[in-house]
């Protein structure tokens, strides 16, 4: 099958729909992700296909419908469940981390949680600090939770498809300003080997490291720099947890800068781990110490203005990079 | 009481004890307002398109309208109708709505996150249920070293899928705390019906199963609404909480991009004819308590109003881009340090 | 099925509809157990202090043995009782409560979280709750792909503070699944009697109005419990949700370091009139069941069942250190890199 | 007032017992805080001074108790929310990081949050995978949270009283294996100014970053170093958020070596954060990476034996410390 023209939306959709055609004990449980067709329109359309027994609207009851997907996935089915926001992980981190994450291991081996969590974060829709946030940190430092975080169409799809494939639970999280992205999907052609990360762009220069929406952001900063001479790596890490860091280490050692980039607030996030952990295994290779750029330590302002300042854009990308690579402060820094 | 409080209360008619017209009066500038809102959204001025408006929603005035000043209360997304019954600003809210700098918050807010702690609003709330517990919290300060002040929290029907509420109900009635639980019920949450989302479709039920005094009231008889709030409001200053359903219908689209396919154009077409200000329109014209240009005043009156304080809005103007480090902390501690200036440190020449 | 569960099968009495008398002997097991359990942590051979004990909540055996095979169930912190009722091994629970490598789990969840997956055990869970929404996924499960498989819920009183109680019966009702709730009100909550936690200490009517079947049974009465299960196992078979509140007392205190100064000597002493297992003795006794002899024959053997158990898990041996990095992922899939490799990676001399 | 010796665990029940004495609007709100003087035996006895208003037994509704807390604390109270153990965070993320941290953002400046969570974590008592938990990262990277970490006896006292005196949310976090630790308490006295790090010991070899009860571990390294000729500091973190880092800055760029050591999970933890945040500013007077040493990335078993060989002993320190500084490797690293 030739690789089709879509959107993320539409990946996802298929996803679910392939997994769900293929395998009758997969469903989906969450708020409105039926009659409604889900607050971003993702699965519009799979509960006239499936039915209300496979496409389940919720109550507005986020913790127990954590709950009841891993009671499902404990007895034998494949679970979908959604949570509309990553937003609302405060409710739900108890049943995620204490239990779906946990029961394998405290239970000895004898009892695995085969779900899916899919939900949506970030910025771009002036939906302010309860609705814009980046909280893949929450789930990142948690033993025993796979994390997944596409940033193209393919792995839309991909990611999603894998993850309904693994026998632990796998938190999925996609980026509201990405559904309407176009790109290509390939159903027979993931992007990468499920668990690694992928070279999306490659450079002499600088290596940044990065995924979901920052990855566009950061091969856009990729041009401008190409333009002024100066030229990067980026690499799209796509598996958050467990990471496999080989490629990272190839590339930085080769390019002896780099650059981790993320929405999230940048205490504490992703990015610091993966900064932390880079500067110990690259340290001898090391030009510059590894640079984290993310959101500012700030909830997320509802005034446009407000919310993309307070973000890594293309813009500010390259002007680090730059900064990085040929010690050439920005104009606003001075 | 701030300076602002205190212009409000002159300009605005007295919260309450004035009766039906006020009422009346209250619901029509609610209803311009969300008007006004939508307008606003369409001329692409508003922050974003999470705009949850209350029309249909209006005899909430009825409880609004029971309170006295000093009692607080917390809202949900769909809040502004309930803000404005407590006196809200108009001008200020909408400059809000539209993220500009002479908002209710500054531009950091938003529709969902109004508050003006002078007229005793704790906050509107995004997170379905959020706000609820906060006046268990405000019950407790009451009791502790209040003085006779109320907390309602007003909530939609979704809201009572969440677990906080009961656990919140639960404490005001162990504690005997002067709180009241509101649920507007507007028979949807987003696209689902309530008989959709409730095993038992009866919330009163579950209220009195947890010692509380419940009542529901019709939605669309802003006097009914009233008469069962007095008694609520009276039991609950009292120290014996309570909780009010008033059975109202959404007449719009969930937000403003929901065309609400998920429910038929005769449902709604019915729905619709629960209209709390047809209905008290008519009944204060058949009573004779007010004139047919009386009441076409009070909609002119409401609707200029209205129309100020969309011009207001949009001429106001977007907040400084530094302000986005500010009120992260109190002003008297710290503030986050800018990237910008972490990276200077890292990058700066005078590194080595 | 797996061999465990095919010798256990063999080992122990078949599980149900032999009445009474079995009833009272899985009762007397559970006392038995919880007894070696205490004198486990005595010897300084428990895992931890977490030891709660199910002392004066045997009449669960009321409900348990109402289920059936392939049905699942989820138990709390003080759930030994009802997973020994529903065929755990005594001598691999108690193995897992001394935390070695015999046990249930292999020594990695201790008293809290044991499970038997072969035996419908989804787990017990420490966190007051946690386990509460999972009968609803099995629930999903049986309505999606199942057989007349039930699931049910096993949580103190405590629980019924917590929200996602609520969530989970609003889902159970409104899916019509094949679901029961138990609450084993032992009248604690740690340090907290029932009426300093409920503004209204009446269960069932929280239950019912959410739409669920509920009923109260006298804790001292395991028949009592019984029938009342058996309707409410029916009813859930045909997707009528329920609720079960089995009345009890806890005669010891939360922990095995508790000695209970929170309540009085004398309230323990009318608690522990409610004694199950001398309830369902006398009359066993009374009406010519079984004799004395017949009676202290069943005790003395679940005594030495149980002393055999304790022997065992005192001479098990610890878990190797390395498998403390097996079981966090599927065995199929990857594990954790353990720290030392790590290091060894990033300070080895090859490095540079 | 001269020193006193006492516990921890007695020096936070002072802690609670002078504030409730010196401000009229602080309140106590948990599980068993009350009549069973809490699960660890710190409120022991203040319902009897101040009454059953003050010291509110709560029903066990974490996510309601947080939100009453934080009720409270916009009304005019100074609440002492009491979370039994921070592995029921995942059930009150919600209120606190949706809630209590971003209300003032929200509203612009009006509503402050002037609430204290308390609670604790930590291992050591075989409390299995849901009550052992470190969690401080899940706050950590909550803006507008603030969070501390005491590890001695003077700072269980006068860290709770500054967090008491803040305009804004804190948490505290203690450790369960420290409370029955004994140390000095001068009430007029404190460690350090609020907000900054301690430096417990100085060294010239290399530098020890951790906070709570690893401190102690640290210090008993540093002690077994000093036998072998080695000679570190040790830096107490106390406020982990926001970080002054100029004490760090200070001390590594002396030392030239860091190791910074967590109790928790070191995937996403505190740890990883601040090795990013420490090689970006002391880059060029690094000899070595920063190198983070923590728990396994794993739930914690329940098993004495397996809990202990999950976390970081004064052993561990020390043996990697060597590592780190004299480049010999210890014997099970072979
Ligand atoms: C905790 C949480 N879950 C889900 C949402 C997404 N959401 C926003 S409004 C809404 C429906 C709420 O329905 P209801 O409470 O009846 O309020 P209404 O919109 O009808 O006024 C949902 C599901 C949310 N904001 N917060
Ligand atoms: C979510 C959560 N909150 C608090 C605790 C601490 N805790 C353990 S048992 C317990 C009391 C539970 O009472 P109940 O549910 O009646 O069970 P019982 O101990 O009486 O069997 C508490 C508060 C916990 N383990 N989990
Ligand atoms: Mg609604
Ligand atoms: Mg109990």
């Amino acid at each position: 099958m030739a690789a089709i023209e879509t959107t993320y939306r539409d990946a996802v959709r298929l996803a679910l729909r392939d997994a769900m055609r293929d395998d009758a004990t997969v469903f989906l449980i969450g708020e409105e992700v039926g009659l409604y067709g889900g607050a971003y329109g993702v699965t519009k359309g799979l509960i006239e296909e499936f039915g209300a027994e496979r496409v389940m609207d919720a109550p507005i009851s986020e913790p127990a419908i954590i709950g009841a997907a891993i009671g499902a996935a404990m007895t034998g089915l494949r679970p979908v469940a959604e949570l509309m926001y990553v937003d609302f992980a405060g409710m739900v981190m108890d049943q995620l981390a204490n239990q779906a994450a946990k029961s394998r291991y405290m239970f000895g081996g004898q009892i695995g949680v085969p779900m899916v969590l899919r939900t949506q974060g970030g910025t771009g829709r002036s939906a302010a600090a309860q609705h814009s946030q980046s909280l893949e940190a929450w789930m990142h430092h948690v033993p025993g939770l796979r994390l997944v975080m596409p940033a193209t169409v393919n792995d839309a799809y991909h990611l999603l498809r894998d993850a309904l494939r693994q026998p632990d639970p796998v938190v999925v999280i996609e980026h509201k300003g990405l559904y309407a992205a176009k790109g290509s999907l390939d159903v027979e052609a993931p992007d990468a080997p499920w668990g690694q990360p992928k070279l999306r762009r490659s450079g002499d220069d600088l290596t940044i490291i990065t995924y979901s929406r920052m990855v566009l952001e950061a091969l856009e900063a990729a041009d401008q720099l190409a333009a002024d001479g100066v030229s990067a790596d980026v690499i799209d890490l796509r598996c958050l947890n467990p990471l496999d860091d080989a490629l990272l280490v190839e590339r930085v050692s080769r390019t002896g800068r780099a650059m981790v980039v993320t929405e999230a607030a940048l205490t504490g996030s992703v990015a610091s781990d993966i900064a932390a952990r880079l500067q110990e295994t690259c340290f001898d290779w090391l030009e510059e110490p590894v640079l984290r750029l993310g959101g500012e330590d700030i909830p997320i302002p509802v005034s446009p203005a407000l919310e993309r300042g307070s973000i890594p854009s293309a813009a500010l990308i390259a002007d680090v990079a730059r900064w990085l690579v040929t010690r050439e402060a920005p104009a606003w820094a001075a | 009481m701030t300076q602002h409080a205190r212009d409000q209360e002159r300009a605005s008619p007295p919260l309450r004890n004035d009766g039906p017209l006020a009422r009346y009066r209250m619901m029509r500038r609610i209803r311009s307002f969300e008007e006004r809102v939508g307008e606003l959204f369409l001329r692409g001025e508003s922050a974003g398109s999470m705009l949850h408006l209350s029309i249909g929603e209006e005899a909430v005035v009825g409880l609004t309208d029971a309170m006295e000043e000093g009692d607080t209360f917390t809202t949900h997304h769909r809040g502004h109708g309930v803000f404005i019954g407590r006196g809200g600003d108009p001008a200020r809210m909408m400059a809000e709505i539209a993220g500009k700098a002479g908002g209710y918050c500054r531009g950091k807010g938003g529709s969902m996150h109004i508050a003006d702690r002078a007229l005793g609003h704790l906050g509107a709330n995004a997170i379905v249920g959020g706000g609820i517990p906060h006046v268990v919290g405000a019950g407790i300060t009451a009791r502790n070293i209040g003085a006779g002040r109320i907390s309602v929290a007003f909530f939609g029907d979704g809201a009572m899928s969440q677990g906080i509420l009961y656990e919140s109900m639960n404490m005001a009635a162990l504690w005997r705390l002067p709180v009241i639980f509101c649920c507007i019920n507007n028979q949807y949450g987003m696209g689902t019906r309530v008989d959709r989302s409730a095993g038992r479709v009866d919330f009163a039920a579950r209220a009195e199963a947890f010692g509380l005094h419940a009542a529901k009231a019709d939605g669309a008889d802003v006097e009914a609404v009233h008469a069962r709030s007095l008694q609520l409001v009276q039991a609950a200053r009292a120290g014996e909480p309570g909780f009010l359903e008033i059975d109202a219908y959404r007449f719009f689209g969930h937000a403003r991009m929901d065309k609400s396919p998920y429910r038929t154009a005769e449902e709604e077409a019915e729905g619709r004819k629960r209209d709390p200000l047809a209905v008290a329109r008519a009944r204060l014209a058949e009573t004779g308590v007010a004139s047919d240009d009386d009441l076409k005043a009070i909609d002119v009156g409401a609707a200029a109003e209205m129309d100020a304080a969309l011009a207001h809005a949009i001429a106001d103007s977007a907040p400084p881009l530094a302000s986005m480090f500010e009120d992260v902390f109190d002003a008297s501690t710290c503030a986050p340090e800018p990237q910008s200036v972490r990276l200077a440190r890292v990058l700066s020449e005078a590194r080595r």
